[in-house]
């Protein structure tokens, strides 16, 4: 505008040859227009047309920015919860493998438990299986031993009873009792 | 005439002497290719519009300078404009439409300048506009319908005796069209600025009664800057009818 | 005024219907027309197009990959729970197989040692039963050495030959 | 008082032609006041309108410019 403005006085002769007389005159009509135009013009700038124009624009690039920025923030924040997905289907990952791994040592653990607790159990069992057997044994033996012993006594008896005569027996006494006045004595 | 008018009163009333087309170098005859008032005016017109939309986008930012935001305020208007009216299959011709909105407004603006020439108050280039939308519209119409394109003169939801007589009345509004679609751009210049230069002529014999007819040119001038503004838009947004009837006919 | 003597009736009254500039103005403005179509059509506006297309396009594109990002976020959360659901599940299934394998360790090692137990069993049976069979024949020999010692210390000789029928006696009894 | 009696006729005709310009008035008027009419009954439908009030005055305006080109062919033409 003002390099147009800046322009005018290089066309104005010819404009100005038109109408004959001095330029700054009010019988130019160019130079009423010219002034009435400047006066126009001031009007407008004293009710800040140019400003409000001016803030119109502002106030477009503003809304676009904020347009353009409120996409990105949506973009942005669906990106960041994407991404805190994505840590956390990483970590879900290890977690699940932690899971697993876990349960696989408690089985495992669990397995030895059992193992060590069976071992004991049938260690038991045996122990007192061979407790059992050796003193099946030991009550087998002895009643061998109590049978020979018995049968013994009782030969000995049936011997000594018929080898036993009257004379015999006033022998085993006498010497029986000299045997005990020897102990006492 | 002149003469008479110079002679009589005192007052300079010269309305017309704005709308003179001479050489711009020295005085001679106006041929066709003499560098003249109109050319230094259209050249400016160009230039204006190099300038905010060229210039103006040059940055080609996402968030727009003010000169920017001017460029795609003007894009988006004329797209709508044509979009709207014209229908989507019009916005192929959108840069003749562009290209016409884009002369008329800086010309109509600039002639608002004192001591400026209005290249659009003159019936020659308006015409020539005018004649040039008819004649390519007609030449779309008839390009992309055929005959058909006459179904636009033939009122088929009319009663039967009645459609000649419409067609005699719709081919003469349609020829009728170019006529009154260059007057009236041109008139609304020319009266505007005519008005302007009477009322400057009366300041002369008034002395400093003169505030008055330089306080009416000025509310002059706010009428004005609307007229050049609603001017071109009408001018733009005929076109655009216009060539919304020759891409949809039975419309 | 300051034009030529044909044209100054008609230009003094209308410029506009002075035909002798009308040439000169349709030439100007044909010039005119064909160089804005030219800066309009080759630079202005595909520069202004592009620019409001790479503004909308920037943000459609960026709600366009909002949404999607969204849907992908719904999609890994739902991965991620059944991630985490299957691998309870897993942990469960890992449980639930290392309970049978370990039962049937158990089982095996159950079995094995009731086999061991009850091959002791009869090996000490078989041994009780080799004791019993040597003490039958040993019963005899140990009662004849046991009796004669008896007899022996009752002061009666006695002969093994009686002994020994004696014993052999007590044994059938 | 002398003069041309074909310049009279000329003046006294553009002058006739001037009332055009009333009619002219009278159609933007009418236009105009329509449409405020109907949008103030139906404010919501009026925004999609303006561009045919524009068409619409431009019409009734060009009669008016019509009658203005005549005066001033009368007056600086004929």
């Amino acid at each position: 505008m003002r390099a147009v403005l800046a322009l005018l006085p290089a066309i104005a002769p010819g404009a100005a040859e038109a109408a004959s007389g001095p330029f700054f005159s009010l019988s130019n009509t160019n130079f009423v227009v010219l002034v009435a135009f400047l006066l126009f013009v001031a009007v407008l700038v004293h009710f800040k047309v140019p400003g409000m124009l001016g803030g119109l624009l502002d106030r477009r690039a503003a809304q676009i920015r904020a347009d353009l920025e409120g996409a990105r923030a949506l973009r942005d924040e669906a990106q960041a919860l994407v991404a805190t997905y994505a840590r956390r289907s990483r970590e879900v990952k290890d977690q699940a493998d932690r899971i697993v791994a876990r349960a696989r040592e408690d089985a495992r653990t669990a397995a030895e438990e059992a193992k060590e607790e069976l071992r004991r159990s049938i260690a038991r069992r045996l122990a007192d299986a061979e407790d059992q057997i050796r003193a099946a044994e030991e009550a087998a033996l002895r009643e061998v031993r109590d049978r020979a012993i018995v049968v013994a006594v009782a030969a000995a008896g049936d011997v000594i009873a018929r080898q036993m005569t009257p004379a015999a027996g006033a022998a085993l006494i006498d010497r029986s009792i000299t045997e005990i006045g020897q102990r006492l004595g | 005439m002149a003469e008479s008018a110079e002679g009589e009163a005192g007052f300079a009333i010269h309305p017309m002497d704005q709308f003179i087309v001479r050489p711009l170098f020295g005085d001679g005859p106006v041929h066709w290719y003499t560098v003249t008032n109109v050319t230094l005016w259209m050249a400016l017109t160009v230039l204006v519009v190099s300038l905010l939309l060229v210039v103006g986008s040059r940055g080609r930012v996402l968030v727009p300078s003010r000169m920017q935001s001017v460029a795609e305020l003007l894009y988006g208007f004329v797209y709508k404009m044509v979009e709207d009216v014209a229908g989507k299959d019009g916005a192929r011709y959108f840069p003749y439409i562009m290209t016409v909105f884009c002369f008329v407004l800086p010309a109509n603006v600039l002639g608002l300048l004192p001591m400026s020439f209005t290249t659009t108050s003159h019936i020659a280039v308006t015409a020539v506009l005018a004649v040039a939308v008819f004649a390519s519209v007609t030449a779309i119409g008839f390009l992309k319908h055929g005959t058909h394109f006459l179904g636009l003169f033939w009122i088929s939801s009319a009663p039967l005796p009645l459609r000649p007589v419409l067609a005699v009345i719709e081919v003469l509004s349609y020829f009728v069209r170019p006529v009154s679609h260059s007057i009236r751009l041109a008139g609304n210049m020319m009266a505007g600025h005519a008005v302007i230069k009477v009322f400057a002529g009366f300041a002369g014999a008034l002395g400093v009664a003169s505030v008055f007819p330089v306080v009416a040119i000025t509310a002059v001038y706010g009428l004005e800057v609307l007229v050049a503004f609603i001017q071109a838009y009408v001018f733009t947004i005929l076109t655009c009818v216009y060539l919304r009837d020759a891409l949809h006919p039975s419309h | 005024m300051a034009t030529e003597a044909q044209g100054a009736e008609s230009a003094a009254g209308m410029p506009q219907l002075d035909f002798a500039t009308f040439p000169n103005q349709v030439f100007w403005l044909v010039v005119t027309l064909v160089a804005l179509y030219l800066i309009l059509s080759r630079v202005a506006l595909p520069r202004i197009a592009a620019v409001l297309a790479e503004r909308r396009g920037s943000i459609t594109n960026d709600i366009a990959a909002a949404e999607e990002l969204g849907l992908r976020a719904r999609e890994a959360e739902t991965a991620y729970q059944k991630a985490l659901a299957d691998a309870r599940a897993e942990a469960g299934r890992i449980v639930v197989k290392a309970r049978a394998e370990i039962q049937k360790d158990l089982d095996a090692a159950v079995a094995r040692a009731d086999t061991e137990i009850a091959a002791k069993a009869v090996e000490s049976q078989e041994r009780i039963a080799a004791i019993r069979a040597s003490a039958a024949a040993s019963v005899g020999e140990v009662a004849r050495e046991v009796a004669r010692e008896i007899v022996q210390a009752f002061g009666t000789g006695a002969d093994g030959r009686s002994v020994a029928a004696a014993v052999t006696q007590r044994m059938k009894g | 008082m002398e003069g041309n009696i074909v310049q009279m006729g000329a003046y006294i005709g553009a002058g006739l032609a001037c009332m055009g310009m009333g009619g002219a008035a009278v159609g933007v008027g009418n236009v105009a006041g329509n449409f405020l009419a109907g949008a103030l009954r139906n404010p919501s439908a009026a925004a999609g309108q303006t561009a045919m009030v524009f068409i619409g005055i431009a019409f009734a305006e060009a009669l008016g410019i019509f009658s203005f080109l005549v005066a001033l062919l009368l007056m600086f033409a004929v």
